[in-house]
């Protein structure tokens, strides 16, 4: 494999400069849409998603390919919690190789219907009982962590559509440096993969509630040895902390932009502000 | 997904060669010139009540041009005004819902059995045509569905197809469909303010370089060196309103006229097409 | 439109009280203990039927030579189909994919395909020509929980029990043999993954159950689908939302599944042993002449 | 469809906009002028893994993106087609004026693909919206050529457009503005091998020449598309709509819900006319104006059509379901009457949902008012000027 | 080559309302029958209930050839069941095809526009016994059987229950079904064949369905003892006794 | 297999007159799985043990299996699915339609005093009208007497699913006699208390103070369903489970 672990083992620097541990650049903004009831923009690395929320409203018509969690089934109106319909258009430019996904895409099934039962355990949904929650995702570039991405990108929009929640649902993937077949002891985990990396190496995804151990989401689609994840989760998790931190600081600079320009008046929570 | 509805051959396979004509000859018959005069559209048969089982239906066949080219086979059946069902919000009119879809072995190349764009386009402007015509408050909480096939469309895809436009059949059939439709609809009893039909015409360019091009209604683009611009119009006779427009074409917006007066050679062929369309009703009613 | 009926408040209350003061499920078994799992294969190969409990699964491999993909001229075909029919349960419908149905696909999807257990590659016959599609039609009979592990395993079963005609190539010539002609070889098999699913319970997720069925999985708040082989490789993990869960609960969850996957694959093995002797003694030559009729017909 | 999806007004408020609007001068809800467009945020070049991007944001919220993206295709020869096979020897130049010319675009070169979010890619607005987009810029047989590498090779242009947000007015203009600065921005890699070898690109994206050369960039790109047309640019599709006797630009939704017709109306611009019979007709040579060009037009079924009507007091009495019904369709009988007549003037302060079409006029006057010298056409092709394509 | 006597188990299936697995000249067809249940409004019919067959194949997905014998079977079963007694409701049975006697890989063949007849009895059977282990009303039981005419050196020959060799070789086939009141259920003819052929092939599948079988339990039951093939009415009761048997244990 | 060989039927054959029974002025009354074709033809629509009774000129066909098919009279366990203005909407088993309870079909309900159902909850009912063309109706109280007679919502508990056979068998008047259930008996002498109530369509409530004795019941119950226990295999069985749990 070109991206072979010596080159890695000599100067402990991976393809794009990183040490082990290190986040790529994370950017990201909300309120980056009038028309919406809550938005975001992010960018983790070259990865770069955009997220609309709408809701909590009344259950729109269903629609084909919408992964609908949380509401407990019931079928969304008449469920006691509100159904958060998620919604993800991969567009054709995002990859390099431009691929055409069909409608019903299996694949994107899964991310939709995994960001919506993550987010509904960590939305409050019991609060609107017989609505929706539409969450729409645009991927825009992609290059690695896609669902980690997407689901900071939609928890970064359900605060600033106000919508109650436990706390933030960061997510942040982590690698081993070892093939599953390398059953070396010396392989290194590694934090944020990008693509490359991710062809190349094993990793997992994984998403925790809050500054808090616990797991929301445990994605991983690679052969590894079993005792690779210890060491790959922990850094993971570490990981969705950092994250929550970035999300957070990104929330707050936005709630005392917005009370300086008074957009809202002072001393309102950041979440009841856009409660309306 | 694999196609459950009907038999498909085995993977692998490759589609069976057209035959198509020696350029030389193609080029004659391309070279066909027009032998109506240029305000004239072709003769076309119109008759309703042709499918029992539907509401209302009508059958409209255009005759084929000179060349061996075959002309325009519609039929239109309409089913309803039916309730709509209970999923559906309300609607304080009835809801319209148009299919066209052009029969596989309707053109030179085989169509495949899904509606493509094209067949979808046609669908949605025939919907705004017809929704002009139609006393839509009439029918509150109902729903009516509007099916045109196209049996047999302009043999002339291909050469059309070689000159890289096929909207101007397109344009033809569309007003195949606006009048056959509306046929259909009069035939199922819907009330209509108006008898809609559709027209066609188009600045062609004939052969010969100094030829100055010229506006014909009801052109068939095997007939002239090349197809400036057209437009389909949808006339509402008696009250001397246009309910779908589509001019498509390259004009220069500097002569404003030559475009104003497609649009009037258009409604022209609109209201010689609504003669036939007002004869045909006044048959069954009679 | 049938509904999916759910369980009264009282059952949902009952269960969770069962499991979390006095440590039981209602059909007495341990929170860690499988339903009594069951493999017969039929007199086909590549027939594998799987209970779980009440849970019914029907799996069948098939194959045909066929072409491959463009872009993989070096690769057979190989292709996992999970339809839900009514008579999984009469909510589902042919031909409306549901999202049980997608998860499910996906789910062995990645541990069987993805994990690379079959070798594709062993499936090309003439490169970017001729290759074999392998099939596996996954069949719920009937659905009493925890499909996926019951599905992945009927999966691996039949596709170790399967044969596929023997071939030859002689100067460019394909030929494909019948069995009466040669008796058929089994597929080119690297690992053997198996699922093994927790329920989740509690408001933190804190109770944790093995081999869930239908009504604890009405009522569970989340669940993790770990997929290992028995060299303790994972070959997927999907907890796929719900509510967060500590992350050394889901360590443990691991090292406990992969004793489980372990006594799977040696079920498993001892299983295809004991079906391969019954085709050997005498029944062989039987199983041929039987091959024979069917050829010629 | 995205232009006919509900509006949530009373019928007394669309007939007062209706009133309003058909005002001399009109009054509209947001206080612009008839041709007057929405304030809008645009940007280009937002992503570098493209060979063109924009993004333009309306002030009311709604936001697209459009992504271009370019590959090699190998152009497959067509038997009914000899002048691919045979050719012509002669360099570029003197193919222009071939009979049949060398340089030939195909319509499948192009593929457009349009994501409104909640709606099916095969929905019939989606497909309306996508089918009008493509039609504009394939209208004249010039685009296509742009795509020509040789005559074995050719660029497939792949046109994304995504609408970010849902669609709160008809997604049709902010599309074409947006798709028509992608366009501008769109640069293909500069050609380095010659005639119909493989083709070998130049890397250095510096190099790389826009899909529509700029007057300054003319020098440098004139070795690769010789045959552009140096000031030509995408087209434009313009919403237009009518009021009683006013003509209304860019309508908001709650405009659009009480249109009584509403154009799209396609304008290009070209300097030296693409095709040569076209020179023809074409009276006067405009000088220093942008030399527009109509593409096409098209009515839009407005969603007025589908507003609840209003009951006039006289007929009010009616309340439970069948009376209603039945004394419905009396009024609706004597209201028909009156249109007979006079369509506009129904009950006055009374909403009714328009029937029939426009009048002739009406739509020439629509036109008319785009393409007039100086008219919105030309304005907002100025506006666009304005943004810096990097 | 003989073939085993046909067995079926009833109530195979736990969770359904009812549910066969029937085999039988190598077929091996499992059923599960849940009604009456609610209907979709799609086929809700205000004064019967909708018999809704569902035909699954082994391998691959369902194409027409399954469509065409789902209307087969439909059609014949919503005459055995009384439809009267569930309005607005639908009788549901998926019918799952485990083994056939065809090579592995040749029904493998994703869509086959050649309709399979040969398969329309065991499919029959197993949807009857389904039927009946799940108690749903019905006017009669039912039989069937397929026969072939073989041309056998010069002289036409009739089989029953024909075996893939045979089917080969076979000039026509016909699959029939008689109910219990020996009237002619179902009739599928394919090939080409004398008015004389199709009577012989009549009586011959008659005496196969419609042997009449002894009313009163306890009656030894002759399987396959003979040439006639299987006596498939005693088989059937038989079946059931075992059913009910095991049903009313405590009696 | 019991003694006197047992006379089964399939749907279509014809009874034997001799054993229709006859009476001078009782008329004949048919129960489950007969049907009667006029003028005097009787034909069995399922397949089954056809019994009768000659004291009570009465016949009907006896077996198991199968959907539950409501009837007047008989007693089941609902499951609110929601409440309409007056009414409310109950399940009596999966897929099927629901039956309607009005809000005063319970004992001294009014307007004010109705009691409170959300979804979910359960209710022990009678079938006060059922009929193929209407959802079933159900009741809570008895229309004549007014009084509940044990009806009503059943709080907290856990519910099994039965086969349709043997909640009859449990339903019997002698169930143990006639019906051959001794587990409850059995249970009842192994000094556990709880409470059961048995629905026509499958299902049954148990409750207790103790939730191992519910579970205890709930395998014994469903245990002598599946496995067709007889009366002493009954009564090892609950040994047994007793064992596992002390």
């Amino acid at each position: 494999m070109p991206l072979d672990t010596s080159a890695y083992s000599l100067a402990l620097l991976r393809v794009d400069g990183r040490r082990w541990n290190e986040l790529r650049r994370i950017h990201a903004q909300i309120r980056t849409q009038a028309a919406a009831d809550g938005s975001s923009y992010l960018e983790m690395g070259h990865t770069k998603v955009m997220c609309v929320v709408n809701g909590p409203s009344e259950p729109g018509p269903r629609r084909g390919g919408v992964a609908t969690g949380g509401g407990g089934g019931g079928g969304g109106g008449q469920s006691k919690n509100a159904e958060v319909a998620v919604n993800i258009v991969i567009a054709g430019f995002s990859s390099v190789d431009r691929k055409r996904r069909g409608r019903g895409d299996k694949q994107v099934f899964e991310l939709q219907s995994t960001i919506s039962q993550a987010l509904a355990a960590s939305l409050h949904t019991h609060l609107f009982p017989h609505s929706t929650i539409n969450i729409s995702l645009h991927v825009l570039s992609q290059d690695g962590s896609l669902l980690a991405a997407l689901i900071n990108a939609a928890t970064l929009a359900c605060v600033d559509a106000g919508i109650p929640m436990t706390d933030y649902v960061a997510a942040c993937t982590a690698g081993s440096t070892s093939t599953y077949a390398a059953n070396d002891e010396g392989a290194d985990p590694l934090l944020d993969m990008n693509h490359q990396e991710e062809q190349e190496l094993p990793g997992l995804t994984v998403a925790t509630l809050g500054d808090s151990d616990r797991v929301a989401v445990l994605v991983c689609e690679s052969r590894v040895q079993v005792s690779r994840l210890e060491g790959m989760l922990a850094v993971g998790v570490d990981g969705c902390k950092q994250v929550r931190e970035i999300l957070d600081r990104v929330v707050r600079e936005k709630g005392i932009k917005m009370i300086q320009e008074g957009t809202v008046e002072r001393g309102v929570g950041l979440n009841d502000m856009e409660l309306d | 997904m694999a196609d459950r509805r009907r038999i498909n051959g085995p993977v692998g396979t490759t589609i069976a060669p057209i035959y198509d004509d020696a350029p030389e000859q193609k080029s004659q018959v391309a070279m066909a010139t027009r032998s109506r005069p240029a305000n004239v559209i072709r003769k076309m048969y119109l008759k309703t009540g042709v499918t029992p089982s539907a509401s209302g239906s009508a059958y409209l066949e255009i005759e084929s041009s000179g060349n061996g080219g075959s002309g325009l086979k519609l039929s239109c059946s309409v089913h309803g005004p039916r309730a709509l069902p209970r999923s559906t919000p309300f609607s304080p009119h009835i809801i319209l819902s148009t299919h066209v879809k052009f029969a596989p072995f309707a053109t030179k190349q085989r169509r495949g059995y899904l509606r493509d764009p094209i067949e979808r386009d046609l669908g949605t402007h025939l919907e705004a045509a017809l929704r002009g015509s139609i006393i839509a408050d009439r029918w509150p909480k109902s729903g009516v569905d509007i099916i045109i096939s196209i049996v047999e469309g302009e043999q002339d895809r291909e050469i059309s197809k070689a000159q890289g436009i096929e909207a101007w059949d397109t344009m033809n059939a569309l007003s195949g469909c606006i009048t056959v439709a509306s046929a259909a609809l009069a035939d199922a009893g819907i009330d209509c303010v108006d008898t809609v039909a559709g027209g066609v015409a188009a600045l062609v360019q004939d052969a010969g370089d100094d030829a100055a091009p010229s506006i014909v209604v009801d052109p068939i683009p095997a007939e002239h060196e090349k197809v400036l611009a057209a437009c389909c119009i949808a006339y509402l006779p008696t009250r001397q309103e246009v309910t779908n427009l589509w001019f498509k074409g390259d004009l220069p917006a500097s002569d404003m006229d030559v475009y104003t007066q497609l649009v009037e050679k258009g409604i022209q062929a609109s209201k010689s097409a609504n003669r036939v369309l007002v004869d045909c009703l006044n048959e069954t009613v009679g | 439109m049938p509904r999916e009926a759910e369980p009264s408040a009282n059952e949902k209350a009952f269960l969770l009280k069962a499991l979390q003061d006095e440590q039981i499920r209602l059909d007495g078994r341990e929170f860690d203990a499988y339903r009594p799992l069951e493999l017969t294969f039929g007199d086909e190969y590549g027939v594998a039927n799987v209970s779980l409990g009440k849970t019914k699964i029907l799996a069948k491999a098939s194959a045909e030579v066929t072409v491959p993909f463009a872009d993989r001229p070096l690769d057979g075909i190989f292709t996992i189909a999970t339809e839900l029919s009514p008579m999984t349960a009469p909510h589902f419908e042919v031909n409306r994919p549901t999202e049980t149905e997608v998860l499910l696909s996906r789910l062995l999807e990645k541990t069987v395909r993805r994990s690379g257990a079959l070798d594709t590659e062993s499936l090309c016959l003439v490169a970017g020509q001729k290759c074999w599609s392998v099939r596996v039609d996954v069949h719920v009979l009937s659905h009493d929980g925890n499909l996926t592990d019951a599905a992945c395993f009927a999966v691996v079963a039949a596709l170790r029990h399967f044969r596929k005609p023997d071939t030859s190539m002689e100067n460019g010539v394909l030929t494909v043999y019948t069995p009466a002609e040669r008796e058929p070889v089994p597929l080119g098999w690297l690992h053997s993954p198996f699922c093994v699913t927790w329920s989740f319970f509690g408001d933190e997720g804190e109770t944790a159950l093995l081999d869930a069925d239908w009504m604890e999985e009405q009522v569970r708040v989340a669940s993790v689908t770990i997929s290992l082989n028995r060299h303790g490789e994972i070959c997927q993990i999907a907890k796929l939302g719900g509510v967060p869960v500590e992350a050394v609960a889901l360590l443990q969850c691991t090292s406990v599944a992969l004793t489980k996957v372990k006594e799977f694959s040696t079920y498993l093995d001892s299983k295809l042993a004991e079906d391969a002797k019954r085709r050997d003694k005498g029944g062989f030559m039987a199983e041929l002449r039987a091959e024979n009729d069917r050829v010629v017909g | 469809m995205a232009s006919s999806q509900h509006v949530l007004l009373s019928p007394a408020e669309l007939a007062y906009l209706h009133a309003s609007l058909s005002l001399t001068p009109p009054i509209r809800p947001d206080g612009r002028s008839p041709t007057q467009f929405r304030p809008l945020v645009a940007e280009t070049g937002i992503l570098p893994g493209t060979n063109g991007s924009a993004r333009i944001c309306f002030a009311d919220g709604t936001e697209a993106i459009v992504g271009v993206k370019a590959e090699v295709e190998r152009t497959r020869t067509r038997h009914d087609f000899p002048s691919l096979d045979e050719g012509a020897e002669g360099d570029d130049d003197d193919l222009e004026d071939n009979q049949h010319d060398v340089v030939k675009g195909d319509n499948d070169w192009v593929e457009m693909t349009v994501e409104i979010p909640g709606y099916r890619d095969d929905d019939a607005g989606t497909v309306f919206l996508s089918a009008m987009l493509s039609e504009a810029l394939l209208a004249d047989g010039e685009f296509t050529k742009r795509l020509w590498i040789n005559r074995r090779f050719h660029w497939k242009l792949y046109l994304d457009i995504l609408l970010i947000s849902p669609p709160l007015s008809y997604p049709l203009p902010l599309l074409s503005l947006t798709t028509h600065l992608a366009l501008l921005a769109t640069r293909l890699p500069r050609l380095k091998s010659e005639g119909d070898e493989d083709p070998l690109f130049d890397d250095d994206w510096a190099a790389a020449a826009y899909l529509y050369p700029r007057p300054a960039a003319k020098k440098g790109s004139k070795k690769t598309t010789s045959f552009a047309t140096p000031t030509a640019r995408p087209p434009v599709t313009l919403l237009v709509m009518a009021v009683g006797n006013n003509i209304i630009f860019d309508p908001s939704k709650e405009e659009l819900a009480v249109a009584d017709v509403a154009l799209a109306v396609s304008v290009g611009e070209s300097s030296n006319p693409s095709s040569s019979t076209a020179m023809d007709i074409e009276t006067e040579e405009t000088k220093g104006h942008h030399n527009l060009r109509i593409l096409s037009v098209r009515t839009i079924d407005p969603p007025s059509r589908l507003t609840p009507p209003g009951i006039p007091n006289a007929s009010n009495s009616a309340y439970g379901a069948n009376a209603a019904g039945a004394k419905d369709t009396e009024k609706k009988k004597q209201q028909q009457e009156q249109a007979r007549t006079a369509e506009s003037e129904a009950v006055e302060g009374v909403w009714k949902a328009p029937r029939g079409g426009a009048k002739p006029l009406v739509l020439a006057a629509l036109v008319q008012k785009v393409l007039e010298k100086g008219g919105v056409a030309d304005e907002v092709l100025d506006a666009l000027d304005g943004v810096d394509l990097n | 080559m003989t073939i085993a006597a046909p067995e079926a188990s009833l109530n195979a299936l736990p969770r359904a309302d009812g549910s066969a697995r029937y085999s039988y000249a190598g077929y091996t067809v499992t059923a599960s029958v849940n009604g009456p249940i609610e209907a979709q409004r799609r086929d809700e019919h205000a004064y019967e209930a909708h018999v809704d067959v569902i035909v699954r194949p082994a391998a691959g997905v369902g194409g027409t050839r399954e469509r065409h014998l789902e209307s087969i079977l439909q059609s014949s079963l919503a005459q055995i069941i009384l439809v009267k007694n569930f309005p607005r409701s639908v009788i549901q049975i998926v019918l799952q095809i485990e083994s056939t006697p065809e090579n592995a890989y040749v029904n493998t063949k994703l869509v086959q526009a050649s309709l399979n007849l040969p398969i329309i009895p065991a499919l029959f059977q197993t949807a009857v016994l389904a039927l009946l282990s799940a108690t749903v009303p019905m006017k009669a039981t039912a039989t069937s059987t397929v026969v072939a005419v073989v041309l056998e050196d010069g002289s036409k020959k009739i089989v029953a229950d024909p075996s893939p060799k045979d089917i080969g070789e076979a000039t026509s086939l016909h699959a029939l079904a008689f109910t219990s009141h020996d009237e002619l259920l179902l009739s599928e003819s394919e090939g080409d064949f004398t008015v004389k052929e199709w009577d012989d092939v009549y009586e011959r599948a008659q005496e196969i369905c419609c042997q009449s079988a002894p009313k009163q339990a306890g009656v030894d039951m002759m399987l396959d003892d003979d040439a006639s093939g299987p006596d498939m009415r005693s088989f059937l009761r038989s079946a059931l006794e075992t059913k009910v048997a095991s049903d009313l244990y405590w009696k | 297999m019991s003694t006197e060989s047992p006379l089964v039927v399939l749907p279509g054959e014809s009874i034997d007159p001799s054993l229709i029974p006859t009476h001078h002025k009782n008329p004949l009354r048919l129960g489950p799985g007969l049907r009667h074709i006029p003028p005097s033809e009787i034909v069995p629509t399922v397949a089954g043990q056809l019994v009768v009774d000659n004291r009570k000129t009465s016949m009907w066909i006896e077996y198991n299996g199968g959907r539950y098919i409501p009837s007047q009279n008989d007693l089941i366990i609902g499951q609110i699915v929601r409440s309409a203005t007056d009414f409310y909407y109950v399940s009596l088993s999966p897929y099927t339609p629901n039956a309607t309870l009005p809000h005063l079909a319970f004992e001294s309900a009014t307007k004010k005093t109705r009691p409170q159902l959300s979804p979910g909850e359960l209710v022990y009912a009678r079938v006060s009208l059922a009929n193929k063309h209407m959802d079933p109706e159900l009741e809570c109280v008895s229309p004549s007497t007014g009084k509940a007679d044990g009806l009503g919502p059943l709080k907290d508990g856990m519910v099994f699913d039965v086969s349709l056979g043997f909640a009859r068998r449990l339903l019997m008047a002698k169930s143990r006699e006639e019906g051959k259930v001794e587990v409850l008996e059995a249970l009842g002498e192994d000094g556990l208390g709880f409470e059961i109530a048995v629905g026509r369509n499958g299902k049954v409530w148990v409750n207790s103070e103790s939730t191992k004795t519910v579970v205890l019941v709930g395998r014994a119950l469903r245990e002598t369903d599946e496995k067709n226990l007889g009366v002493e295999a009954q009564r090892k069985l609950v040994k047994k489970l007793v064992r596992e749990m002390r």
